[in-house]
Parts: structure tokens; sequence; C-alpha cells
């Protein structure tokens, strides 16, 4: 969209993660008018790269009692404004040979304490639920763990909040914040690379930057005490359990089997680092969780991983805490206020299952700041389904597709079963927003590239739709695709063994071997002729000749 | 079982990708009697092109006019590279008798000259080849045409989800302004959503069909000097219906390779299958060797196979493993590591999996796991852990081998066709020439 | 016995057997058996037989017919081709039970006339009698081991009614023999004769006395004098004169006789009780129950088959109007004997034991085809019923072994083909075709809402052992290689008639989880299992293999979620 | 030579020359058949329960290995379901025991030793090889010569490679050498490996005919005279697309009677 120097709005919002998604729709519905910059898109920080798993609060109750009441109570309400976002699939603690027994004795007490139904379930019968459980069980609790689709969380929250006069810049970085005694006069952003820069002048600005916050909160010259811990999933091939699947002890590696959809997500790690750059998950640490999560579910040791990808948890306080588990879960709010800032507030920490709760205190601190009243409806307004934010749920376009699919309604992405209308569909909402669709937003509001094949087929149809559709013109599509593998990769190197190893042979042979994309600029030489530069140009001149 | 056929040999070719067909029709070619295991899985994701050399160095992506020349280039700075083992006179000879036995069985390729070519893709990208067939030559001939490029026309049909005219045409069109697009349904299938490359293979081979498909396209021809199709042009018969749209329209016509599985992997698969039938290669399909051993008598291998109930012995006095990488099962990798399959020879390999690929899959100097593999000597036999020939006559061709990256270098098909040359060359040798079978 | 009462009895036991008669032959041209047969109104059926009888008796079609007659009827050469064995008993029971009804039964009106000076007590009618009777029960006793010998796990339906005829012919033999071994025996009626010839003074009556006690098995317990020669030479002098003309010495009563001897001693007591007269009474009158019964108990073949038989031969199979074709499949449920050698013979017989379901064998199956026809099947209750059958109809291979094997000649092919039909409009056709009642999603949502929702644990891994495992397809690569070679779906340009999926797609949609979304997909069931997927596919996955899985599977849980009803 | 003859449930009924042909043929080349109380190879019974299927098509193979014999078919589907249980029976030991225990009901036990073998492999060996040599001249006394015949291979005789065990699944030739041993020419037609389209008949008849007839048609375009099969399945659902049809019919002739007129056998013997 074409943007003016400068814009005036009551609320900034930086960072489009699932908080700064459910602020914008809580500020929108409290008739409060704002806009949310993002870096990058939504979602693609720690809000898209999670197990999914809305908390029951159980795995919180022995260490974190606050945070597993806090969880009880927001994924009640999700479960009851945001429905279509959640699977109910229930959850299971299992214990394995092995693990501490006074753990598994008090769990069911803590559970009760926080007011968390947590029933025990004999092994034999857990297992016949559950068959991939393996023999080793030796204790069964089942809690109302569920699964959410952050991604369509996120977009229906963004959605909602646009309809009501909020504004969305994606790919936007924030390069500076004018001071003005103790206050922000305006914070200078900057459209895409090489943009041009924008002043945006609010009277509040909210910092939702997860992991980024303490980045933001510095070029405001505000310090906040946070340490990143890195924490790394799995993607498998095939689903492996309908429900989630905890390990019932103290919170360690790869002790969640998350169901998504028709996959299974296993997670997680939790190593501190120090720098947010280039974060990709390392075979390591694929191999912690294979290894760790196969105690619990042994097929997990010789299972199909299509995907492995890595997030960073902000975590709040000192640097100094040994273990980043031991830091707290729980949220912050802070308003800045002794930092010398009367329209800043940072909110940061947390985690998806809190996100609508940490909207919520947030926009509270902003209205009351900006003198609105309004209460807070995102307790108990639903979430409108959006027509352009359905498609993200692994199953969901397959299921759509099998339901309801039209004679003309060609599937683009075979895996997970994507057809052009589904394309359409995002494509339409994009330009809706006024934004230019790209490969990769189009990966990050469907499942195309999400299969075994992860984009190495789908990626040259869905092009080819895009040209056909008009969507793409003159080079465009291999820049896309060369941009789309680029994020597509970075979560494959970590799973590169077995079937998988040959299935990116596969797109290898295909998108390298015939189609020459590594060559870039000279994939589009043709050696043969006379004047050929580079390459041709270095060639043997007795070239002609047989040796 | 009384399968009613022999089951001795003199060589036993395991897997039947490109390097496996090769050396069982060079084998043929030399008067070795020669049975050979697996399905040709592997060649239905060929794209038909017969790629030599077309890159070196593969970290600068340099292209070369000549693939002698880039031959020559990679002897000198990568000696150790499988194809820098083979003599290229030898090398020409290989690629002359396989084109050769391709044309026999209906698969026509462009005579080969001294040089590279450039084939359109459906990316709109240009792959520098060798061999190319006969039904896609037209499209390079008006790449390099002296006078510029001329005007072409570019069909598509609606419903062939992974090819777009328009597409290729956007991609090329500052480079070649001439370039048209068109769409047309495909006639027959009109009320088809998604369409398959080889279904309308099958359905051009109908003389009707093709004649409708031609009419359709005849009005769109408009200035047009040529006109490209993607690559559906008939399967077994492909040479009749190329004629024919030629015939029809008039114009020279060309394929242009789709994605896997492509109908010229599915031709050039149906082709090598002829041949080696018309060879008398014994082929078992769909059967795998299990175990592989050297006999009680000295000089023949016994090799045990499974598919078929209570499974099959194979006698052989050589064996040749052309089991491929990873895709081909010839290598497998587990977390722990690479190993080759079937013996468990060692592979030459990184040193741990965080190694294997680069942090960017389109790094210019392509992934070490894919130069990872099994280490030969001179005889092109592999060697054990002791750096000894594994077995006296077991040998080892194509892209299993060490010290190479064929996707990256565009050399597939030479590694596959010039290393089967060589080694059956030696197999030859060995079992002095002919032998019983 | 009364002369009125006698005649009263028989001409209602002629009355009953005749109605009967002719409501079990009317079922032969009112019962309709297949779609073309509704087509057709009884009056047409009759008219086509009075046809199809008229051209045969005027052609060259009579000879058939004749030959027909002497070989199939009465020598019953089908039935030698396929167990000779009972081949003989049958031969033995028809020809000894013939023999007596002509010669003994109706002797007033056959015998008397043709042998002057006939008298049954008279050669060789005594022997002859005997060797009749002792052939129906040799017969009888050679059937029933022949059926036994080829007994299978599922027993042809015989009925009470079949064993009520095998009784019923058993008592009347019985009862014969018990009479004339009485009537040997007793002293009773040999004094009645005596006095009816006037034998009274006892210098005479004493040595006949004595004779017929040495020599025509009379039990006297009454004999004063020792049987010297002299005493038996009078006796012969006096029976010379009287009896002589019209009494043969039993012994040719080869089964009497000996009966005679062993009741001597009871000879006494049986006269006191009347032996004679209620033997005779039971005798007479179960001839009569069975002439009464005869159209109702397995009697009714001999009928029936003949009739069959005949028509079969009147006209070649392929000559048969819609009419005449309605009313043979009628016929031929009546001329099946239920002797099962088609069961024995059937093609589909270790597939029948290993289902459990008798009704793929001919002999169910042409009762089931009877029920189905009579409206007995579809009615509630016997849902379970219905879809055995259905099943077993669609397992048959149609190879005709049945056909050939049956003794009484019954189309059988036409009738089964015709029992499809009848299926087909009850709605119960083909898996095949049932499945195509809804569509692929339609399927997997009612099966949905019939299983809980979390068990991925599959109890039907025995029917599909490789769809229920991830490993026989975790290597797909996705490449189309399955769907390109398929010659299904390049056929399936006509939406109307093509498949709703590909080859891979199936194979993905096993890995999404979504296996209730492929069981009544038009992919899987349309496979031609032509194999080239399986072939062809680069990851060694058994495509074909798993489509045909899924099928089974499907009419396994497809079945029991389909939830059929009887069309009202 | 002696083999179990294994009709399968089509031929006696509905195509009796194949059997009168087989019979005559292997006769004139001197092998015996033997007739056992064969039953159902199992085919129809695949789409309902696997058990079942393979229990029906063990009985037979258990009934020719109480007897001594090796199985030979002239019907490729019989072919194909036999080797395909054979398959199932060596690979999957809980399948196994459970056959065995159904066999051991009649009496029977299935051990592996009944090899199944499909006509025209026999007669490849008896009367030619894959290299393409003729009959010895003695079997051939009127070659059919100049009679141009299309190969009817039949899907189970051929896929999957590893079940049939019959010709190169991509490039068999057993066909058209026996053709070319009678003298007469085999044409190349492109669909020459398809489907017959008989499986897909019942339920869905549009399609099956759709593709028979795409069959018939390309057979005519590749110049056939004659349509040679060794299949009664294909046999008969060509006859049954072509019975009354419009368009120019192709006649079909089993190879047992290509051959044995080529032999010289009376037509009568041979079911024409």
């Amino acid at each position: 969209m074409h943007l003016p120097s400068f814009i005036e709005t009551q609320v900034l919002i930086i960072g489009g993660g699932v908080t700064g998604t459910a602020l914008a729709r809580d500020l929108a519905l409290r008739g409060v008018d704002c806009i949310l910059v993002e870096r990058d898109d939504i979602n693609a920080g720690a809000s898209g790269r999670n197990h999914g798993l809305l908390h029951s609060g159980a795995r919180y109750v022995a260490g974190d009692r606050d945070a597993a009441m806090e969880c009880r109570a927001e994924s009640d309400i999700l479960k009851r404004v945001a429905a279509q976002a959640i699977q109910d699939t229930g959850g299971f603690f299992v214990a394995v040979q092995g693990d501490d027994e006074r753990y598994i004795a008090d769990f069911p007490a803590h559970c009760a304490r926080s007011g968390i139904a947590a029933r025990a379930v004999d092994v034999a019968g857990a297992r016949a639920l559950e068959p991939a459980l393996s023999e080793a069980t030796i204790a069964v609790f089942e809690v109302p763990d569920a699964s959410i689709d952050p991604f369509r969380l996120s977009l229906e929250s963004l959605a909602q909040a646009r309809s009501l006069g909020a504004r969305v810049m994606r790919r936007t970085r924030v390069t500076g914040f004018e001071r003005e005694g103790r206050r922000i006069r305006a914070v200078r952003v900057q459209r895409g690379n090489g943009g041009n820069e924008v002043r945006i002048v609010a009277s509040q600005v909210v910092n939702a930057a997860g992991a980024w916050a303490r980045e933001v909160a510095q070029q405001a010259g505000v310090p906040i005490a946070m340490t990143y811990s890195k924490g790394t999933l799995l993607v498998t091939h095939t689903r492996l359990a309908g429900r989630a699947v905890n390990r019932l002890r103290r919170p360690g590696n790869g002790d969640i089997l998350m169901p998504g959809g028709t996959v299974s997500i296993l997670g997680t790690t939790s190593t501190r680092v120090d720098t947010l750059d280039d974060i990709q998950a390392t075979a390591a640490e694929a191999d912690l969780l294979v290894e760790e999560g196969a105690r619990m579910l042994p097929a997990l040791a010789t299972m199909r991983y299509v995907r492995a990808y890595a997030g960073v948890r902000p975590l709040l306080g000192s640097s100094g805490a040994a273990d980043s588990r031991a830091v707290s879960r729980g949220f912050a709010l802070f308003d800045h206020e002794e930092d010398g800032l009367d329209n800043l507030a940072t909110i940061t920490g947390g985690k998806l299952t809190t996100c609508r709760l940490m909207a919520e205190r947030a926009a509270d601190l902003v209205c009351r700041r900006l003198g609105v009243t309004r209460p807070c409806l995102t307790a108990t307004t639903l979430l409108p389904v959006d027509a352009a934010s359905v498609w993200t749920g692994a199953g969901f376009s397959a299921r759509d597709w099998m339901h309801s699919h039209h004679a003309d309604d060609a599937l683009l992405c075979e895996c997970e079963m994507v057809p052009g209308s589904a394309v359409d569909a995002i494509v339409a909402g994009l330009r809706a927003a006024g934004d230019t669709p790209t490969l990769t937003d189009i990966g990050l509001r469907s499942r195309v590239g999400k299969g075994a094949c992860q984009g190495g087929f789908c990626a040259v149809r869905t092009v080819a739709h895009l040209y056909q559709q008009g969507d793409f013109e003159a080079r465009r599509g291999l820049a896309e695709i060369l941009d789309f593998f680029g994020e597509r990769w970075r979560g494959q190197r970590a799973v590169l063994w077995g079937e998988q190893l040959a299935q990116a042979e596969l797109t290898e042979a295909l998108h390298c071997g015939l189609f020459g994309e590594e060559l870039r600029g000279a994939a589009l030489i043709d050696v043969s002729a006379p004047a050929a530069p580079h390459g041709a140009a270095n060639a043997d001149p007795a070239g002609e000749a047989a040796p | 079982m009384t399968s009613g056929r022999g089951n001795s040999c003199d060589v036993a070719v395991i897997g039947a990708g490109m390097a496996g067909m090769a050396a069982a029709l060079f084998a043929a070619e030399r008067g070795l009697s020669c049975i050979q295991v697996g399905s040709g899985g592997g060649i239905l994701f060929a794209s038909g092109l017969l790629d030599l050399l077309g890159v070196h160095p593969v970290a600068e992506g340099r292209l070369w006019r000549s693939p002698y020349a880039a031959l020559a280039a990679l002897a000198r700075e990568q000696p150790g590279h499988p194809l820098a083992r083979v003599d290229p006179g030898a090398i020409r000879t290989a690629f002359e008798s396989f084109v050769a036995a391709l044309g026999e069985a209906g698969l026509a390729y462009a005579p080969l000259r001294g040089r590279n070519r450039s084939v359109l893709t459906a990316l709109g990208t240009l792959k520098t080849t060798f061999g190319v067939p006969l039904s896609m030559v037209a499209g390079a001939n008006l790449l390099e045409a002296p006078g510029g490029r001329q005007p072409c026309l570019l069909v598509d049909f609606r419903g062939l989800r992974e090819f777009s005219a328009r597409q290729i045409a956007a991609t090329l069109g500052d480079r070649w302004p001439g370039l048209r697009c068109q769409r047309i349904d495909f006639p027959g299938f009109e009320a088809v959503p998604e369409l398959y490359a080889a279904h309308l293979a099958r359905a051009l081979e109908s003389g009707e069909t093709r004649e409708r498909t031609i009419a359709l396209i005849q009005p769109l021809l408009g200035d047009a000097h040529a006109v490209g199709l993607p690559a559906v042009l008939g399967l077994g018969h492909s040479r009749a219906v190329h004629a024919a749209f030629e015939a029809g329209l008039g114009l020279p016509v060309f394929e242009i390779p789709t994605m896997p599985t492509s109908v010229p992997g599915l031709r050039l698969l149906g082709a090598l299958e002829r041949v080696m039938a018309a060879r008398g290669v014994r082929r078992r399909h769909l059967s795998s060797v299990r175990a592989l051993a050297r006999n009680g008598n000295p000089g023949t291998m016994t090799l045990e196979l499974d598919g078929v109930p209570g499974g099959e012995r194979l006698s052989a006095r050589a064996v040749v493993l052309a089991t491929g990488r990873f895709s081909g099962r010839g290598l497998t990798a587990d977390r722990g590591g690479v190993r080759e399959s079937l013996l468990g020879l060692p592979v030459q390999q990184p040193a741990s999996r965080e190694a294997w690929h680069q942090r960017d899959f389109l790094d210019p100097s392509g992934h070490a796991i894919n130069r990872a593999g099994l280490r030969i000597d001179a005889a092109w036999r592999p060697l054990d852990a002791s750096g000894q020939p594994a077995m006296p006559r077991l040998y080892a061709v194509g892209s299993i081998l060490a010290g190479q990256d064929w996707m990256r270098a565009k050399c597939g098909s030479g590694l596959a066709i010039a290393t089967a040359w060589a080694a059956m060359e030696q197999v030859a040798d060995h079992l002095g020439g002919a032998g019983a079978g | 016995m009364s002369r009125t009462l006698f005649h009263m009895a028989l001409y209602a036991a002629l009355a009953l057997g005749a109605l009967g008669l002719l409501w079990r032959m009317a079922a032969w041209f009112r019962v309709r058996i297949g779609p073309d047969a509704r087509a057709v109104t009884p009056a047409e059926r009759v008219g086509a037989l009075f046809r199809g009888a008229a051209s045969a008796l005027f052609s060259r079609r009579l000879l058939h017919v004749v030959a027909a007659l002497f070989l199939d009827v009465l020598l019953q050469r089908r039935l030698y081709a396929n167990d000779k064995l009972r081949w003989l008993g049958h031969l033995l029971m028809f020809f000894g039970f013939m023999l007596l009804l002509l010669l003994h039964a109706l002797a007033p009106v056959v015998t008397v006339p043709l042998f002057p000076g006939y008298e049954s007590t008279l050669a060789p009618w005594l022997f002859l009698r005997n060797l009749c009777g002792a052939m129906v029960l040799i017969g009888i006793a050679l059937f029933l081991y022949g059926v036994w010998r080829r007994r299978t796990r599922f027993a042809p339906v015989r009925g009470p009614m079949a064993a009520a005829f095998i009784a019923l012919l058993g008592f009347v033999l019985m009862t014969g023999f018990l009479l004339e071994a009485d009537k040997i025996a007793s002293p009773q009626a040999f004094h009645r004769m005596a006095q009816e010839n006037g034998v009274t003074d006892p210098a005479e009556l004493e040595p006949l006395r004595a004779l017929w006690a040495a020599e025509y098995g009379v039990a006297f317990s009454d004999l004063r004098q020792p049987l010297t020669p002299e005493l038996l030479e009078k006796g012969r002098a006096v029976h010379a004169e009287g009896c002589e003309s019209c009494h043969a010495r039993p012994q040719s009563a080869f089964v009497s006789y000996p009966i005679a001897r062993a009741l001597a001693s009871v000879a006494g007591a049986l006269d006191a009780a009347r032996a004679d007269v209620w033997l005779l009474y039971l005798h007479v009158f179960a001839c009569f129950v069975g002439l009464a019964t005869l159209p109702f108990t397995r009697f009714y073949h001999a009928v029936a088959a003949p009739v069959s038989l005949l028509v079969d031969a009147a006209a070649p199979k392929r000559e048969f109007s819609a009419a005449a074709r309605a009313s043979r499949r009628a016929l031929a449920l009546d001329a099946c004997v239920r002797c099962g050698l088609c069961d024995t013979d059937c093609s589909v017989a270790p597939l029948a034991r290993h289902l459990g379901n008798p009704t793929l064998l001919p002999s169910h199956k042409l009762i089931a085809t009877g029920a189905l026809a009579g409206g007995s099947l579809l009615a509630s209750g016997h849902e379970d019923d219905a879809l055995r059958a259905a099943e077993g109809a669609f397992l048959c291979t149609d190879c005709g072994r049945c056909t050939s094997a049956c003794p009484v000649g019954l189309d059988l092919e036409d009738l089964w083909e015709a029992g499809r039909g009848d299926l087909a409009a009850a709605n119960l056709p083909a898996p095949a075709q049932w499945v195509r009642a809804r569509t692929a999603s339609a399927w997997a949502e009612l099966l949905r809402q019939g299983q809980s929702a979390h068990v991925l644990s599959d109890p039907d891994a025995a029917l599909a052992p490789l769809s229920a495992d991830r490993n026989s397809f975790s290597r797909c690569v996705q490449c189309q290689t399955c769907t390109n070679v398929c010659p299904v779906v390049a056929h399936s340009t006509d939406p109307g008639c093509g498949v709703d999926l590909t080859p891979q797609k199936v194979m993905n949609l096993l890995r999404l989880g979504m296996r209730d979304f492929t069981l009544g997909s038009r992919m899987v069931w349309d496979c031609a299992t032509c194999y080239q997927c399986q072939e062809n596919c680069p990851e060694g996955i058994r495509v074909a293999d798993i489509m045909v899985e899924l099928r089974a599977l499907a009419v396994h849980r497809l079945g029991a979620v389909r939830n059929w009803k009887a069309p009202s | 030579m002696k083999y179990a003859l294994f009709l399968g449930c089509k031929i006696p009924s509905r195509l009796p020359a194949y059997e009168a042909s087989t019979r005559a043929v292997l006769a004139h080349l001197g092998v015996t058949l033997v007739d056992l109380e064969f039953t159902c190879c199992g085919y129809p019974a695949r789409n309902v329960s696997r058990d079942g299927f393979v229990v029906s098509a063990a009985r037979n193979l258990a009934l020719a290995e109480r007897a001594g014999l090796d199985v030979l078919t002239p019907c490729t589907c019989c072919l194909g379901t036999l080797r395909h249980a054979q398959v199932l029976l060596d690979e999957d030991a809980p399948l196994r025991s459970r056959v065995a225990q159904a066999l051991a009901a009649d009496g029977l036990a299935w051990s592996g030793k009944a090899a199944v073998e499909h006509v025209l492999p026999l007669l490849a060996r008896l009367i030619g090889t894959n290299k393409g040599a003729t009959v010895p001249a003695a079997a051939v006394s009127v070659p059919r010569t100049g009679l141009r015949v299309a190969a009817q291979y039949g899907c189970h005789a051929l896929r999957p490679a590893n079940v049939a065990r019959f010709d190169n699944p991509m490039a068999p030739t057993i066909f058209e050498t026996l053709i070319r041993a009678t003298g007469a020419t085999p044409v190349d037609w492109p669909r020459r490996l398809d489907c017959c389209g008989d499986p897909l008949h019942e339920g869905n008849p549009p399609l099956a005919e759709h593709m028979t007839r795409a069959k018939i048609a390309d057979a005519l375009a590749s110049g056939a005279e004659v349509l040679c099969t060794a299949c009664p399945h294909c046999h008969l659902r060509f006859d049954a697309v072509q019975s009354g049809a419009p368009d120019p019919s192709l006649r079909t002739l089993l190879y047992t009677q290509l051959l044995g007129q080529a032999m010289g056998l009376p037509a009568k013997s041979l079911g024409l």
C-alpha cells in the first residue's frame, strides 16, 4: 500500500505474534484505533514455532502454580471463543520406567490444588487408546489438554481487528524512536528492504515483539532483563497419537508429542542462546528429541520426520539462572514509567495459551492511559471465521477438498491436498489488506510446502498457478521459489536421514539437476550461443574439437 | 520355482537406474551374459536429457560449452572425480553406443556433437545438457539461431498443473521478445480438472486425438517459427507422434521437459527395458538382492534375491553394484551416518550429520552429503575398510561413487554411462572376454 | 375291512392330493424370479407352456422328449453320471415302488386283467412282492448311505417333509411285510379258510393243519399228534383238493416268511389282538396319507422333476421366451430334490466354509432365491439373512458346475442370474455397486459417527494389514508415477463415470491418517488391479495390493454402517 | 511332461474352446494333463476377505501338491491369483498358519512344492525361445504366414513381476515370439500392455467400455487383423464389447487356436 510520510494513530503495536495480534483485536473491539507493525510476517517468531498446545496447566502444577491456573482459565476461555482454531484432543501425562516415582505420586494432588481435572487411566486402557505408547509405561493421567492452531488464531484476530479499522504493516521494521521528554513522539519504521521510511505518530506504543522485545526497548532507550531460550521441535510424516502426550516428569527435553491435525509434533529442547540471528534446528537437537521421545513412544525412533523448526522463547529475569526452564514462563507487563516513559509499554514472556490474557492486561494499561473506559471483550466475543485464514490447519484442506471439491478445482499441493481455490482465497485476502502476496506468504497461510515433499513439487505447481492467475509476472516466479526454498530448507537440514533424505535428494535433482536454480542468473544463459557470457566464455576455445 | 530361465550368468548387475541399465547394455554388447536385478524407478525421474558435464567447478557454477573441455579441466583440477578416471575417447564411444541402442528401441536423439546444448525447462530456465532427444532439439536450435531468437509459440494445456507456458514466456520475455504463449483444452479431457502428462502422451498416440490437437494449435501459430509444448508427444511411439505434429503444423515442434514423473522419463525407461529384452538381458523386476557372497567354487559369486516365494539364488562370475544413492537405496543414511546398503561397505562421508548439508539449500558449493559415496580402486572395485577391493569381482558404477555431485555438475547421465563403460571394460578383461552364461 | 370306509378314505385322499397338486403347480405360473419375470403375467406363462408343449409335440423335438423320458426320467442318467451309489439306490426305490404300486396296490385294475387266475398268495407273486419291497428298503438304505458319504459342512436344507417322505415309505413297506407275515403264521386265518372251503371234519382238518404247520408256516399252538409222514401225506391230499389252487408255499416270500417264523410264538396272541385287521388298516391308510400329502412331501419331486426334465428336453435353453423362462425358474424351486450334488461340486465351496456362509452353495442359494421371490427374505427381522444371501449370490463365479451336476437338469446359472437381479432390485447389489450409493466422504462421515474419536488402533489389521502399517506407504515421495501409469484415471475423462481420486491420493490419504475417506472412493473400487502402479512405483509401494485390501476392509466396515433396510 | 490342468471358472462354462484347443495343442506336443478336483482360484474373494482368497488358492495348490504335480493354467487371472497366494503365504507367517488350519479340515496341507505355470511360457519352452527361434518343423505344418496379429498379454500375467514371474513386465516378448513361431506377424501396438477393462465391468460399465474400445481401436489402427489372447477374461471381454458393435470389429483368437491351426490340427478339436 502507498504510505504518506507520516501516519497518526492512537496505539502503535510493535510485533505481529499471538500477543500483538490479540492486542490489536482487543483494542479494536474497544474502539481504539491502532496500527500493528511486524518486521517479518504474522507469527514469524516463537508464536509460529511451538507445539500448538493449549495447556490445561497440568505441565506447570508442580513448578509454577500461578502459570498452571492461568493456563486452566485461559484454555477454557479460548475453547469457548476460538473453537474453530482448537481441536479438543485431550491429553495424557505418561510416566515410563525410571521416571521419578515421587513426582508421579504427587501429580494428582498438585493438579487438584490448581483445579485441573486429572484422571488416572490404567496403563492397559491407555495403550488401547494410544497404541503407540511404550510397553514401559507405568502411569497415565488424562488431562484436558487441547491442540490449537496459532496461525489461524492470529490471522483471524487480525482479520477482525482490520474489519474494525485497525491497520497492519507487514515486513516493516522499526528503525528508531523520537523521544520528547517522558513521551515517544513518533516511531520511525521502514517498509521492506530499502523501502521508504515512515513516521508513525501514536499516543501510545506497545512493544509486543516477543523475543525481539529487548532490542525494540533498547531502540527506545529502555533496558529489559531478558534471556533467550531456543526450543526445537520435529514434525512427523504421519500422526502417531490422537492425544497430546506429555511426559509425566519435571519439564525436560522431548517430553511432549502433540497431534497437529494429520501429523505429530515432537518437542522440545531448551537451550540458552544469546543472539536471535539465524536460529536453526541442529542435528544434535533432533537426535536428542528422537531419543527422549522414543522412551515414551518407541515408534518415534523409526518414524519418518518431514521437518524441524526452532523458536526462541523470551524469558524474563537475569541471565544468571542455569536451566532456562527454571525461569518463570509467566508473562510480564512493563509500563516503563520508572524508565522515564509514560506512553510505552512492553508485554512479553508468557506462552501461547495465555496470549489473550496478556493482550487484555496490556490493553487495560493502554486504555487507562488513553482514558478509554470500555471493558475488554475478547473473553466473551466469539472470534469470527475469516475465509482467507482457514487453510493453516493440517488436514483441514484435505477434508474440505474431499467433502466439497468442485470439478474444476485442481490440487496444487498433493501432500496436504491444497486446491487452487484455497490459494486464490489467500491471495484475495492479502490483496484486500493491500499486500502483494508472495509464495512464502501463501506457505505461511496454508499447508503448501508443509507436507512430505516440503515444496519440491507444490512450489512448482503453485507458481505456475499464480502466473496463470496473473499474480506473478516477469521473472518473479523464480525469485519466489528461491526465497520459498530458502525458508523451507531451514526446517529440513536437521531431519534429513532415511526416507526424508531421499525426498530431499529428489527435490534437489529436480530443482538443481533439471532447473539449475542454484545457478541463479546463470541458469538463464545459453551456453551454446556464440556470444554467451560468463561460464561459456571460459570454455576451452578448442571445445568444439574432439579430445 | 521353475521360472524357465537359467539363473547363472557372467555379470549380475544390481540396480536398474541409468548406470545399471548402461552396465547391462555394455555387458550384453561385449557378449557377456547378464542378469539385472531391480526395477528402473529412478529413471522415471529423468528428463530424457543426457547430461555429460555442464558445470565445473561446482562452487563457481561455471557453465561449459564443450563438455570435453570441461572434462579436461575436471581431470586437471579434480582427479579424484569418477568422470576424471575415464578416458574421454571411451566416453564418446560409450555415449554413441548408448544413444544408438536407444534409437533402436524407438527413442531417437539428435546427433551428438562435441558441445553442450541449452534446453528450455518448465520453469523458464535454460538447462545445459549434452544428449538431446529429437523431440526437444528444435528448441535448442531456436535458442542458438545465429540470427537471434525467432518468434516462437508455447502452448500448454489447462489442467496440466506443473506447466505454464505463460510462466516460461514471462521469465524469458526480456531475452526472447518473440516468445508467445497460448493455453488450450486438451481434446477429450475438457472436463478433467487435473491432467497427467503420461495420460496425454497416451492419448496423442491415437491419430484422432492428435489431429484434433493440431487443429486447435493451427490457428494460434501467427508469426511463430516453431512451437513448444510440454513433453507429452507420445510414449512408446513418440517418434511418430512428434513427426505428425511437425507435419501437421508445418513448423518445427519441440517438447519442454516437465516435472517428474515426466513423459521423457517413462519413455527412457520403456526404451531401455526394450533394449534389455532385445539384448537378452535377463531382468528381475521388483526383487532385490538380500545377500551377496563369494562362492565356494572360486571365481563365482552367489546373489540371494527376495521378493519371490522362497527367494531365488543367482550365480555370477562378476557383479556390478549400480544401486545409486539414497533414493535408489544404494546408500542408507540414518541418524548415525551413511552406509552402503547391501554389504555395508565403508562410505566416504562427512564427519557429522551437521556437516551433511549447507545452511542454504542452494549454496553454490553444494552439499557435502552429495559427494559421499564408495571409494574404488583403479579397476572400479569398491574398497573395504582396509583399502583393499572388497571382492575381486565386485565393481561399482554410477552415482554411488564418492567425490562427485552430479546434480550440481550436471553430469548424471555422463557419470552413469561413462563409469558403466569403464567398469565393464575391466569386467571383460577379468573374465577374459565372452564367457559361459 | 369295510369297502365303504376304504373307498371313502381312498377318494378323500385322491381329492386332497389332487387339490394340493393343483395348488403347488399353480406356483409354476405365479412365482416371479428375476426382473424379466415381473414383465409377464401368469396367463402369458400358461400360454407359453401350451405353445411350447404343442411345438414340441409336433416337431422332431418329440424324439428328445421321449429320449428324456427314458434316459433322464426312468433311467436317471444324470444321477448315474454324478453319483453311482445314489443312482443305484434311487433306481431300486423307484422300480421297486412302481412295481408294488402297479402289481400290488392296483392289482384289481392291472394284474387281474393281465394275468387270469392271479392270486396274491400264488407264486410268483409272493416272491415278486417281497422282491419289490426288498428293493425299496435296500434302495432307501443305499440312498441314505450315499447322502452321508458325500456330506459337507453345510448339508442341504432337506426339511421335515423329506424325512416324512422316507418314513412314510418305510412304514408302508414294513406294515406290508408284517401283515403278510401275520397272515402266514395266523392259525385263525387258517381256520377261516378251512371253514370257507368246508374242511371241518377233524379227519381232514388235522392232517391239513399238520401239513400247514410243517410246510406253510402256520403257528398252531394245539397240534395233538406228531407230524408223521402218513399224517402229512393225508394232509397233502386234502390240500390238493381245496387249497392248492390259490395257495403256494410261502417260503418264496423271502422277507415275510422268516418274519412269520419269528412271530410263531406270539401268533396266538396276535390273533387274539386281531393283528391282521389293524395291520391292514395301518398299511392301507399309510398309503392314503402318502397319497393325500404327496404334493407337500418330497414325494412331490416325483411330479416336478420329470416335468422339469421333459420341459428341458422340449426346447433348447436359448429358445425359451421370457414367460417360459419365468415358469422354468419357478418350476426349478419345486424340482430341486435337495440332493446336494451341486454343493459338493461348487467352485466356491471352500470359500463358503471359510466365510461360514452357506448361501454361497447352490442348494442353499436356491432356497434363498425362492425366499427372496416369495418375499419372506425381505421381511423385517431377516436383514442378516438377506445380506448373507447377497454376499453368497455375488461371490458365485458362474462356473456352471452346479448346472452340470444337477440330476434333474435345472438351469441354475439362469436362476442365479435372475436371483442377482432380484437382489439388486431389493437394493442388495454387488459391493462394487452398493458402495456407489454414497460419496467417499459421505461414507467417511458415516463411519465417523459410528466410531469413537481418538482410537487409532486398527481392529481390521487382518483384512488390510498393509494399509494399517505406515511402513507400507511412508516411503511415498509424491512423484505421481502411480497416477501417471494408471489406465483407470487415464480413461476417466467423463465426469459421469470417472474416478474421484488417483492412486497417489489414496496412498496420501493413508499417510494423512484419513483411511476412512478411501474406503468408499471410486478409485479404490474402480481399480482394475492391472498393477501398473505397483510395478512402476519407484519406492516399491504395493499400491494395487493396498487398493484390493481397502475393498475388503470397505465391504466389512461400510457394510457395518450401511444399515440396509428391506424396501417396503 | 505332466501337469495338473487348472481351468478356473470361466473356461469350462464360457469358453470351452480354450479348454479344447489347449488340450489339443498340448497333446500334440506330448504334454500330459491331469484333472484334479480344483475349485475357484480365489480371485473373486479378494474383494471380501484376504484370508478367504488365500485359503481358496492354497486348497488348489495343496491338491496339486498331494498329486505330486505342478499346476498349469490357461487363465492369466488364475495364474496371478495362485502365485499371489504363494507370495502371501511365503511372507506372512500368521496367515500361513491360519490357512494351514483351514486346509487341515480337508486333510490337505500346503508346503509350496507345487509350482504354477501359465500355458504361454510352457509353449515358449516347447516350441521356441525368447531369442525367437521357431517351432520344430514337425510341429508347424500350416504356417499362418502374413496374418497380422496383436498380442493381448493380460495384466496378471505380467504384473507385479515378482508375483507373475512371466516375462519382462515393461517389455515382454514371449507372446510375439510365439506368434512368430506360427508364421504369423506380430504387430506393435501402443496399448498392448493395457488392461482390457474386464475387472471394471461390474462396478463401472461405461468406464470399462471406454477402456476396451480404446484397445480395440488401437489394435485396428496398428494394422492388426486378429487380436490374440491367452486369458478367458480378456477374450470374453473383447467379444462381449464387440458383439453387435457398429465399428469395424476385430477378430479375436486364442493363442492355442492360432498355434493349433498352424500345427494343422482339425478346427473342431480347437473349438473353431
